[in-house]
């Protein structure tokens, strides 16, 4: 452990509280000069509230700040900046009309004269940052024409421009693909090769284990344990995290023959061509690909949240006329989107309402919504998933992005989902958790649903899937079965010839 | 109240000119002590209503009577004004004096009063139907003694525009009809223009170039009210037509008197709102005494131009009476 | 003790979030029986939810509409479009309940074309309610020539004018549209839904609300109170006049907004917007009590309703 | 083509947004044009600028408000309040420069109250500028007793009423005032704190964005702007009412809607205000030179708005 006077980044005892709810109970935390640490823990562990609290977005209870052995007071998010503090947010911070530059200089402009903003310097110090990450971005489009893998790199472009000493990255790679990871290995090599800290949020251990030399754990807003990696083995942290030993569980296939969803010849500009598939009762169908590649859309066109232009979704059988969600729920599907914030959750209102959406006929009599049973089959749905505080009646936007997402698989579970469309379903959800939403994909596969699962994480893609299609450029490009999935197969077609 | 026909204050016969008070019901008794009358008027923000209110309240002064003077916070707040009206009867006033916004909008306050054995008189502007007692001049009077003037002064004619005041508001659509119809009934006259300004300065500016760059020979103005007047003032100034474009304005406001006086404003018909709001006060205190008098009381108006403006002096009230009585 | 009530959730949450807003009207009730005694009497009282009733009908659609994430600037010129089309089939010898629907289906209709042009046309509901606020005045000008409509039958006015039980009818009606207004938000799943779409439209859409529907009920339920409440008032007047309704919008946005509903909508509450209601009748009650001058009623109002949101924000917390 | 031109990004990308608005112009020019032939003439046209340049004044700072994610309604108000009090310093003999700033350091004054109870009191801008369109007015008629200020010094009055160059002072100084604020909004930081406090006040908070103080700046803005408008308008009436500034609000957030700013915050454009406030101006301008009756005009209004934003929608796309 290193020495307090010599760290870079000391912060003791932070406590902090949300109205009567306490979310931090005194944690501490120490980093060392060109140390990437991680911060580990579940979802609601409150690692984005230390972090936050730690870059003066959220103005913590109690607690002290250690700059390179100055103490620091952050009020403001100014003071962090003036510290030496960047932050990568999980929820990503941007403002949709602003190009990438301006998105990157936001609040720290680059200036000419004493008045105007210097545009030019702006972006081209913009392609600098961006051009180990993805030189692909257009600095002077709207953030708005951005993917959300593009703007997570613009996010971590961001917090790079200041030459911070100390860089909080939460959750940084959540949309990123293996790929746009290695870009970012690099230059955290770079930056720890200069001195800066890192802090590292991730629930994907094996970019932990990859980038981190030590790591804090917490549980439940308290300091569990300071741990050396990759001395301490995988189980130990999961322990340490979830306060109990995982199951290391292997694939079980629950397919049948029984045809239950087809797709034919589904199109959208160019963004999905003419795709093909089709989905088996019981059956767990992985969608990979590269970003960009299609997938979100496909399922997108098939939820009917955009109109395909042309190309049909046969449910059992029967066409789905309605190309609106609503028809597409009707006739048993449901998607849980890949961008939670926009397309997920209804922010103010508690998780119940947030669940109930899509089936309010069915918990509704004579007209009128039977809370009591929207409440109980809400905490019954969310004590399986384990929700985190357990209180149903909180709003949705007061939890950890991971107790969202389960809020918002739970809406499908309640609505008597058959297929189950998931994009990216495990983004920012914690190792118990990503294993607990595993099982539940194989629940719902044992109860004879349909599942489609697109996900960049390729381990995560071959650890669920029956059968996996890969998609390239909008097509889908290849279906591999069973025996054929591996990563070096998926990657061999979803990269295009050149 | 079911046996009273629509009261339409222009035309309904049984009425007195205010002139004939004293000489047909005698001298005004003196009222009891602590009498209240009660005054709802339209809005405070026209120069008008609050000459009319002063008008109530000399007179009360006089004659020792206590005066509660409210109005509502627009021209257009017809359900304020109601309640304003109803919060005032809850008080137990002697009479009450209202002042519609439209000729609805009290109704129910009028009723409640009745059902209290209130007097209210209907003082001027919209009528309300049910009314038993009206005080007040005659709307469309107001344009037809400016289409007079063009009559008598431009007996060749010419073009003339009329610039209204809100649509669907009772005295802008009397007064532009009294102007309209006596203008065409002479046949010389070309009406080029007929359009609103909804009370606004600005917009009667802005209608006012419009029309005169349209039509560069109009030879004269109508503004529905003296505040659209003095905007159509500054737009005939500055298209330079002052010695051929003559405007006319309504209700005879004191900077309306100051521009007739400087030859900025051709003229406007004053309806002389301090001698309307005393014969008002008159008429609820003589129906306080328990005199029955005719259901209109018909107020004085006359043009005010260059020519006669002297003739008309605003502050002494008994020369004015006189003026007016002689006519 | 306030532990333990935010621990009884929803519900309780939502009456304190209200309690703010009461905490404003007692104040502004107290300082006015402190000045005049016939302030807090029962007669006055009645008077004052007589007065409110109708400016509360319109702003509970409002406050439906806003929640939804749009407002609806147009329900004066609605109010008197249904109204003369209303009074004009009475004046002409259609039953009473026959014109009652002709006036309160003109002012579902106005709705619809509100949420049509908003929902299809994907325009701006604050533009297409200002262009209604002008469209809708004309065509009631129009129709009527400018001319009230006077001599509406008396078994329609006995609506408005009678009592039961010592309140006055509108007040009794406006209450039972008030209460079924709270179960639609509360309890059906019709509330749910504006609540989402104006929470998130998007993520309400891909949930599977209809959001279309939903928009549209909104502003047709709006249009169809504006209707309800130029019912009420033109049985109080006895005449239907083109130019009813004047500001109305103003008065049901500030008193949606006294009770908490967010301009930014998926929030807001009947109850609050009741009690706000009855604040802004209860100042203008006040201020004619105490005789206070036109200019500085208006001076008052505009400091209490400021001062009555700081009050609210400070006691609801955030 | 179109493609070749979004690339060129940001700049050509606005200007395609204001194409939509453009067209909608056009038409209305072209509709006008031939219905009466003394639309299209040099003269109506100055016109029509002149008559729209108060209005434009107002809009340009009701943009930047609406950018913020705020609205200004009680921009009328203000403007009554800093004439009538600059008007009644000239009167009194105060130098004009003077007069002229002592009326515009008013309109900064309520701007910054505005502005302050929205950002330090917390207060949703929609009420607290409804409160100040009350406040405001009662201050003007309070100040004045309700009566017009007469008699301004000519010298203050040439300003508005002369020409240069053909076109009328008021038109060059608003398009001065105008590109002064397209400079802010697209080329300073100011302007990007705007779109950002706009578009996502979460983001700007936490990139450290001033979001209190670029609030306040655009309601101080847009008090100035208003006390400017009311400037060139009493230079050009030659008197100063406190009723003045009527319904301005809604003009403005009309022609700013028009224009492409949304009410949500986070987007809109100067030139697309102008051409809104151009549209509203010629419409008006050609409603009276065809003559058209009250009630009609009302009604072309109304519909006016809905389709002009109609065939924006429609050509911007989207
Ligand atoms: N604004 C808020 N109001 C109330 N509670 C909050 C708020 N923000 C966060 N919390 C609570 O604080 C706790 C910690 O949340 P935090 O976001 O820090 O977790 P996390 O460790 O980052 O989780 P994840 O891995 O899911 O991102 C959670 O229980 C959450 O519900
Ligand atoms: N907002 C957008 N603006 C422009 N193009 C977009 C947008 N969203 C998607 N696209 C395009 O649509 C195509 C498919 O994108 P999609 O998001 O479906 O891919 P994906 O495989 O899910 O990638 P990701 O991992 O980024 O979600 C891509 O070519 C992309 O460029
Ligand atoms: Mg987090
Ligand atoms: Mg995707």
């Amino acid at each position: 452990m290193t020495s307090v006077s010599a760290a870079r980044l000391h912060l003791t005892d932070v406590t902090k509280s949300y109205g009567p709810i306490q979310v931090l109970h005194g944690v501490s935390l120490t980093v060392a000069p060109g140390e990437v640490h991680g911060l580990l823990g579940e979802n609601g562990a409150g690692k984005s509230t230390l972090l936050n609290v730690l870059c003066g977005v959220v103005p913590p209870d109690g607690g002290q700040i250690t700059v390179d052995g100055t103490a620091v007071t952050i009020a403001r998010p100014k003071d962090a900046a003036k510290a030496g503090i960047a932050m990568i947010h999980q929820e990503l911070q941007q403002v949709p009309e602003l190009t990438v530059a301006q998105n990157i200089f936001l609040g720290a402009s680059l200036r000419r004269g004493a008045i105007f903003v210097d545009r030019q310097t702006q972006e081209a110090e913009s392609r600098r940052l961006l051009a180990t990450l993805d030189p692909s971005i257009d600095v002077t489009a709207p953030i708005r024409d951005l993917r959300v893998a593009q703007r997570q790199i613009v996010e971590i472009a961001k917090a790079l421009r200041s030459n911070a000493r100390v860089i909080a990255m939460d959750e940084p790679t959540s949309s990123l693909t293996p790929k746009e990871f290695e870009r970012l290995v690099k230059v955290i090599q770079v930056l720890t090769a200069q001195g800066v800290s890192i802090i590292y949020v991730s629930h994907k251990m094996d970019e932990v284990y990859r980038l981190c030399q030590a790591a804090t754990i917490l549980r439940d807003g308290r300091f569990v344990t300071h741990v050396a990696l990759p001395q301490t083995p995988l189980s130990t942290v999961i322990e340490h995290m979830v306060g109990r030993e995982l199951a290391h569980a292997h694939h079980r296939s629950f397919a049948t023959d029984t045809v239950m969803m087809q797709v034919n010849a589904l199109s959208r500009g160019t963004a999905v061509r003419n795709a093909d598939l089709t989905l088996h009762q019981g059956e767990v169908l992985g969608i990979a690909g590269l970003v960009g590649s299609g997938r979100t859309e496909l399922l997108r066109l098939i939820a009917g949240v955009d109109r395909a232009d042309s190309g049909t979704v046969t449910v059992d059988g029967v066409t789905i006329s309605g190309a609106n969600p609503r028809a597409r729920i009707r006739a048993g599907l449901g998607l849980v989107p890949e961008e939670r914030k926009r397309d997920g959750i209804i922010r103010h209102r508690p998780i119940t309402a947030n669940i109930g959406l899509p089936a309010m006929s069915q918990f509704s009599r004579v007209g009128l919504i039977r809370k009591r049973a929207l409440h109980a089959r809400s905490q019954q749905l969310m004590r399986e998933v384990n929700l985190r505080p357990f209180d149903v009646t909180r709003a949705i936007g007061s939890f950890s992005g991971g107790n969202q997402q389960k809020a918002i698989i739970g809406r499908w579970l309640a609505a008597g989902t058959r297929i189950f469309l998931f994009d990216e379903p495990t983004r920012g959800i914690d190792v118990g958790a990503k294993a607990e939403i595993y099982d539940l994909i194989e629940t719902l596969a044992a109860q004879g649903c349909g599942v489609l699962v697109v996900s960049s994480e390729m381990p995560e893609v071959i650890r669920v899937s029956d059968r996996v299609l890969v998609m390239r450029e909008g097509r889908v490009a290849a279906s591999l079965n069973a025996g054929d999935i591996t990563e070096a197969a998926i990657a061999r077609h979803a990269i295009p010839a050149a | 109240a079911q046996d009273l026909t629509p009261l339409n204050s222009d035309s309904e016969p049984d009425r007195i000119d205010w002139s004939q008070l004293d000489a047909t019901f005698g001298d005004l008794a003196t009222p009891a002590q602590g009498t209240k009358v009660g005054g709802v008027s339209k809005t405070l923000t026209n120069e008008y209503w609050r000459t009319l209110g002063e008008g109530y309240k000399t007179f009360a002064d006089a004659q020792s009577v206590g005066v509660v003077y409210q109005a509502a916070s627009n021209e257009g707040d017809q359900l304020g004004q109601l309640s304003i009206a109803e919060t005032l009867i809850s008080q137990g006033f002697d009479a009450l004096l209202f002042s519609p916004q439209t000729d609805a909008n009290l109704i129910p306050a009028l009723e409640k009063a009745a059902a209290a054995g209130v007097p209210v008189v209907n003082v001027n502007d919209a009528v309300i139907p049910t009314a038993r007692h009206y005080v007040g001049n005659v709307q469309k009077d107001n344009g037809v003694r400016v289409a007079q003037w063009f009559i008598d002064n431009h007996p060749q004619g010419g073009k003339v525009a009329v610039i209204e005041g809100q649509a669907g508001v009772y005295a802008a659509g009397q007064r532009t009809a009294g102007f309209t119809q006596t203008i065409t009934e002479n046949g010389n006259f070309d009406i080029v223009a007929s359009v609103p300004a909804n009370w606004s300065r600005e917009l009667a500016f802005n209608a006012a170039a419009t029309i005169l760059q349209q039509h560069p020979d109009l030879i004269g103005f109508y503004a529905n009210n003296d505040g659209m007047a003095l905007g159509v003032v500054e737009a005939v100034k500055s298209a330079g037509k002052q010695q051929q474009t003559a405007v006319f304005g309504t209700d005879g406001i004191s900077d309306a008197y100051a521009a007739v006086r400087a030859g900025d404003l051709t003229g406007t018909v004053d309806s002389f709102p301090l001698l309307t709001g005393e014969v008002a006060m008159e008429v609820a205190l003589r129906l306080i005494a328990g005199q029955e008098l005719p259901r209109v009381v018909a107020t004085p108006q006359a043009l005010i131009t260059k020519d006669t403006i002297d003739s008309y002096t605003t502050t002494d009230m008994d020369a004015l009476r006189a003026v007016l009585t002689a006519q | 003790m306030t532990k333990a009530l935010t621990n009884i959730p929803l519900f309780s949450r939502v009456r304190f979030r209200d309690a703010g807003t009461l905490v404003g009207l007692i104040l502004i009730a107290i300082v006015f029986s402190a000045l005049t005694p016939s302030f807090f009497t029962v007669q006055n009282i009645i008077n004052i939810l007589q007065q409110s009733s109708i400016s509360a009908c319109i702003a509970i659609g409002m406050t439906l509409v806003i929640i939804s994430g749009g407002i609806d600037l147009s329900v004066g010129p609605v109010a008197a479009l249904s109204a003369t089309l209303g009074a004009a089939m009475m004046v002409a010898g259609v039953p009473v309940p026959l014109a009652v629907l002709g006036a309160i289906a003109t002012g579902v209709a106005c709705g619809f074309v509100n949420g049509a042009l908003i929902t299809w046309g994907g325009l701006q509901p604050f533009i297409v309610t200002l262009g209604g606020l002008s469209l809708y005045r004309a065509l009631a000008l129009i129709y009527t020539g400018g001319t009230p409509i006077f001599g509406l039958p008396t078994e329609f006015r006995a609506l408005s004018n009678g009592t039961v039980l010592g309140l006055p009818g509108p007040v009794i009606v406006v209450a039972l549209l008030a209460l079924i207004a709270w179960i639609v938000l509360t309890k059906t799943p019709l509330g749910e839904y504006l609540m989402a779409v104006g929470g998130n439209p998007e993520a309400a859409r891909v949930a599977g609300v209809p959001v279309t529907l939903t928009k549209l009920s909104a502003y047709m339920i709006s249009g169809g109170l504006a209707a309800i409440a130029s019912l009420i008032l033109i049985g109080r007047l006895g005449a239907a006049e083109p130019t009813m309704g004047n500001l109305w919008e103003l008065d049901a946005i500030a008193a949606s907004a006294i009770g908490g509903a967010s301009l930014m909508g998926g929030r807001g509450s009947i109850v609050g917007t009741l009690i706000g209601c009855v604040i802004l009748g209860a100042l203008r009650n006040g201020l004619t009590l105490l005789n206070v001058q036109a200019f500085y009623q208006l001076l008052a109002t505009g400091i209490i309703i400021i001062v009555a949101m700081l009050i609210d924000r400070a006691t609801s917390g955030k």
